[in-house]
């Protein structure tokens, strides 16, 4: 199957047939700041990785056209399920980027609120979201909603039965739910390869639906794709599989050592295929942009990464009370009593004074 | 509210489960069924008989045959705002749907600091005593016990089987539900007006002064017996119905082991590190000086549930309740 | 896709370019004898279910074709995995009937040796199987073994997520194995069509190997498309999906109700695809068989349900200490107390006699 | 026949597993390794390093990314007579396989009335302490003892880590093999001529007269510093490494707890239906007159393993275990 393209690595743009996709200059620098300023807010948190801040980061870099393409597609209606490195997605979602980091410096498991910008919250465990997804999309159907549901995963997810679950749970129900395959082409250490021997996309031909091959990098093509499948869906015309073919740039998380795997060359390979650099060739060739913008969206990028650095060095450590809380919503007697235990217990050491 | 309805007397528990389902389906337009089989043919145990033909096939929902798709869209439908109360076929298939129920169901809430609630009910035909294949006859609560976020309750009686489904169904918080299935087809009144108990505080079903039976589920009715054939014996025996596992009403278990001084736990589940191993282990931390014998565990052995010809003697029995009451008057 | 059919329901015989097949009179005559000493064992062990001999029984009636057919394919070399219904395979492989009664009368959960005739146990979850059915292949394979392994499933257990895994787990490590898929219209009371909005043979392009439809009421089809899928993996060529479209005549086990769910009308289209009638008329036009022929094979089959009937009424109830047999390999502490504890017990009773 | 090996000295835990992977496989070709990353990353914590390069695809093999995958595909291998080992690359992520895990690879040798063996050892580094995100820091220990079927073990130190993982490979059973991981980079010496003790054999690893501390895996060390602080308040603590959890070695409990007469058991997963509750139980049912205090329990609390700036408060610390020890004596 044919890789749809709307932007080619050298900025120049094609019409596609199936995925039409008009753009004003505005539009097109409005993709372009974002995905400048969540490669920024990315390094960002990659520093802030390096110098104590957070556990752990798992970095977007080189993804920046599949997330902010696709979650560009979505209306605020939609409702969207990530899985762990969706950064770029959350912010087309109005989500602060200071909340993503929450549980990678340690202080919460996640913590937004999913429903105050509807997107659902990181989930560790690679399969169940997919099925999340469904369920809520099942529940947008029944309601009559006009909106979909936009399910993330990974090349390396797709070998879990959850996903195919969800396939059959999504096909049977009609559900409004278009699944979006980052192909990033590694998981952790594994290649694709060896997770399936037939392109992702294929995959939903088996269970009825259609399968679209995108070109990752390619903020405009994934935009249009992601629109039409969402369209789809509000139609009631059931789910969408897009794969969008990209590539992981960095390491699998800061804790990862990609040299034990694969070779620098393959990220050089994909450099000349950088998502930013070809957008920013196309508005510059149509003169859509001038060195101003570039600047000022510099200077926005830097505040924005002053902004995240302060926020996360001001975030506080969690009260230890927060173990207790919200384990239930009403009262669970044996919660409650460890909880008097503990504190009774932490108590000791207030009188004893500081230990 | 509904004092137009009638006490219906006499009533199985599976009619008092669909007579639960029913109401809740009509009260509360967010509750949706879904689970393998229940629509057309009411589920295995039509438990869920006529509700497809009620309330429709969106709100009453023939599922895939996948328990982790179950659960999981159950969960999604959750997070839209419905109240899926979900059917798992036996026991034994729950766990295709063990990492969406302790990775996701079970952790959800917390994970989101309250934002996100799951109120989502698995309804688990669980126990043995039914002559059944492999997988038909397993009791599965310690696993879901030793789970946080869980809530774990197990009716002993159609009564309670109503009430106690409307309640789990009224929760905000997950519910597994564990329906002892060979006491499906037992009737006793069911008092459709008024609800009896909160949903997770144990009940003394049968008083007594020398020892405490604490049971729950299919196990509720032999500790009756054995508590008669202990007062053919001139023994006063207690019988506690526990009917919630998690949590555990500790404090009924204590008031009444500290006048008794003595308890005998009995459930199906193998002993080891099964719940009685909790009960144990609390009523001795807490009651130690009122003990006179140590706390005895009855129950299935550390073996899978063997094939139905040797249920009986899998199965705790009145003979090996009785054995266990008698040394815990030998101690 | 179509439907490989070698046999019409009026007994006509066809040629598959693809599936060639080759048959002697004495080897048609041997399928019809194994499809009718199969029909005639499972109508034997319905009635010991009515008469209370067993606790339940899963009767085949109408998959005949599918199961003798596919299973007659196999070499002794290779393995097969069943689910639970699998007794026309089971004949093939040269098990005892009256082996698969015993978990259906609850003296067991199976207990035959696998080994004796690479037939595995019936099991009951759904979906597990498939993937013992890969890591046993793979194992072949690393052994350089010149066999392969046929895994059944049914329509319903498509949706598993194990299903999937299985796909997988096979294409990435090119296992020599065929999954047989008994689409028998009904999982239960639950059609196809609430499994999958696509036909099941498709399933497996999304994973890159071959799918095949058949007619699973075609003994002669299932022979063919089956031998010619194991000989490609016996080839080192990886697996094959084999749809066979059959129907479950009767009700899905003895405890079920199918009037519930479904029309008597369905199932008179099916009688007149019966898999033994179609062999037959094939038989007699061509002269292959006389009435003799079939006189002797209603005395066999008589006298094979006599000896089922017999046996089953003669297999003791297991010993109580069995419980603890077998749980472990090797001693294990808390077994062996509660062995020790459960005899103790047991001897009071001995000692104060019966009660 | 292993006398041209050195007595190596102060080896990692992580050292000592990949020296026993080795060892493993160079003895046995049946054995092969399989699981997520453990090819030429040498799994995300290089337990498996190297052992590709050394042994091949084939018997070091990079699975896809599903748990009931890799557990289910063992079980078809150990059926064809291979020894696999998996590796679970967190204790989170092991519920994908635990329908694989219950009820089949605990249940299959016992389903074929003994004609079918699963020599398949499941390794999941476990437990807390290392600052992980969600899922990377749990213990499910529980889960897996309940499971008749399986044998579940969990080693303290680097020497057991080595021995253990070559018994548990070397058992026809399926072995559950918890890796206490923040202990991975712990050194020790290892023996590696000398096989110390039976994989099921709890051991005294500090005599003392006057309390049992019971523990397993990563707080093994911890009850040794509370033993040594005990020590300078002078009580007497003798610390038992249960090295076991199925079978649990209650002869050696029982045999300690009956000199001390009190006892604590620590353990990080949450108490309740914990491995804790079953060892309690135990030892109040058999030691119940030696016992001058109920056994306490110090462990994981009813709620989610937290974000870890919280995990030192929801982890057992030194000062709970002393807490613990003091109400014990306070009894
Ligand atoms: C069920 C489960 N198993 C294992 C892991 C550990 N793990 C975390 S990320 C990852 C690789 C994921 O790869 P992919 O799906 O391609 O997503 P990517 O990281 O490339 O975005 C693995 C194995 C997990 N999180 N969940
Ligand atoms: C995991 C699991 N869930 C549920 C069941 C209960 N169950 C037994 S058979 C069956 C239907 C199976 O349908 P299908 O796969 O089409 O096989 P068939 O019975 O038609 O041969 C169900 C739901 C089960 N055995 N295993
Ligand atoms: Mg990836
Ligand atoms: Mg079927």
């Amino acid at each position: 199957m044919e890789l749809v393209q709307l932007l080619t690595p050298e900025g120049e743009r094609f019409e596609h047939p199936d995925h039409p996709l008009e753009t004003t200059p505005e539009e097109l620098r409005g993709l372009y700041r974002d995905m400048l300023l969540t490669r920024r807010f990315d390094a960002e948190a990659v520093t802030l990785q390096r110098q104590g801040e957070l556990g752990l980061w798992a970095s977007l870099l080189g993804q920046e056209a599949a997330q902010i393409g696709s979650g560009r597609a979505t209306c605020p209606d939609d409702y969207v399920f990530p899985c762990y490195r969706e950064h770029g997605v959350a912010w087309t979602r109005g989500v602060d980027p200071l909340n993503l980091l929450g549980m990678y410096r340690g202080v919460n498991h996640g913590g937004w609120d999913p429903d105050a910008n509807n997107f659902h919250l990181y989930t560790i465990v690679i399969g169940p979201p997919l099925l999340h997804a469904v369920g809520y999309a099942m529940g947008m159907a029944r309601e009559g909603a006009d909106s979909a549901v936009l399910a993330y995963f990974g090349d390396g997810a797709s070998s879990q039965g959850d996903v195919a679950e969800a396939f059959t749970f999504a096909t049977v129900n009609a559900a409004p739910v278009v699944f979006f395959c980052q192909n990033n082409q590694w998981a952790i250490s594994t290649p694709t390869s060896h997770q399936t021997r037939a392109p992702i996309h294929r995959r939903s031909a088996g269970w009825g639906f259609p399968g679209i091959h995108v070109d990752g990098n390619d903020v405009l093509a994934c935009l249009a794709v992601t629109r039409s499948a969402l369209e789809r869906a509000r139609r009631g015309e059931g789910p969408t599989l897009i794969e969008a073919h990209t590539y992981r740039m960095g390491p699998h998380a800061t804790s990862d050592e990609p040299r034990r795997y694969r070779d620098d060359s393959e990220r050089q390979t994909w450099e000349a295929k950088d998502p930013l650099l070809r957008l920013r060739a196309h508005l510059e060739k149509h003169g859509h942009t001038d060195a101003a913008y570039f600047e000022d969206l510099a200077q926005e990028a830097e505040q924005l990464a002053l902004r995240v650095r302060e926020g996360v060095r001001a975030m506080p450590d969690p009260d230890p009370a927060a173990m207790f809380r919200h384990v239930y919503v009403d009262e669970h007697a044996q919660v409650s009593e460890e909880q008097r235990e503990y504190e009774a217990f932490q108590a000791t050491f207030v009188q004893e004074g500081p230990q | 509210m509904r004092e137009s309805r009638q006490v219906f007397e006499k009533m199985t528990m599976v009619g008092a489960l669909n007579g639960a389902l029913r109401d809740a389906l009509d009260e509360d337009p967010k509750v949706v069924v879904q689970g393998e089989d229940i629509g057309r043919l009411g589920g295995v145990f039509r438990v869920t008989d006529g509700l497809q033909h009620r309330f429709g096939k969106d709100r009453v929902v023939d599922s895939p045959l996948a328990e982790s798709g179950i659960v999981g869209t159950a969960i999604g439908l959750a997070l839209r705002g419905f109240r899926p109360v979900v059917e798992i076929q036996f026991d034994g298939f729950v766990f295709p749907a063990f990492n969406q129920i302790v990775t996701q169901l079970a952790k959800m809430h917390a994970r989101s600091l309250g934002k996100v609630r799951l109120p989502v009910v698995v309804r688990i035909p669980y126990g043995g005593g039914i002559g059944a294949i492999e997988h038909h006859s397993e009791s599965p609560e310690a696993y879901f016990m030793h789970t946080a976020g869980l809530r774990v309750a197990s009716p002993a009686t159609a009564d309670d089987a109503y009430w106690m489904l409307r309640q789990a169904i009224a929760s905000d918080d997950p519910v597994i539900f564990l329906e002892p299935k060979r006491r499906y087809w037992d009737k006793c009144e069911v008092n459709l007006t008024t609800e009896p108990a909160p949903l997770h505080k144990a009940r003394v079903v049968r008083p007594g002064r020398d020892l405490t039976l604490a049971a729950y589920g299919p196990s509720v009715k032999l500790c009756l017996a054995a508590a008669e054939a202990g007062a053919a014996e001139g023994r006063s025996l207690e019988v506690l119905d526990l009917r919630s596992l998690s949590p555990l009403d500790t404090d009924t278990v204590e008031w009444s082991v500290r006048r008794t001084r003595r308890m005998v736990v009995v459930h199906e589940a193998p002993v080891f590190v099964g719940a009685g191993a909790e009960i144990a282990a609390r009523v001795q931390e807490r009651c130690f000086y009122h003990l006179e014998a140590p706390v005895l565990r009855v129950g299935g052995f550390h073996a899978p549930y063997p094939p139905s010809r040797l249920e009986e003697e899998y199965l705790p029995g009145l003979d090996r309740v009785m054995h266990a009451v008698d040394q815990a008057f030998a101690s």
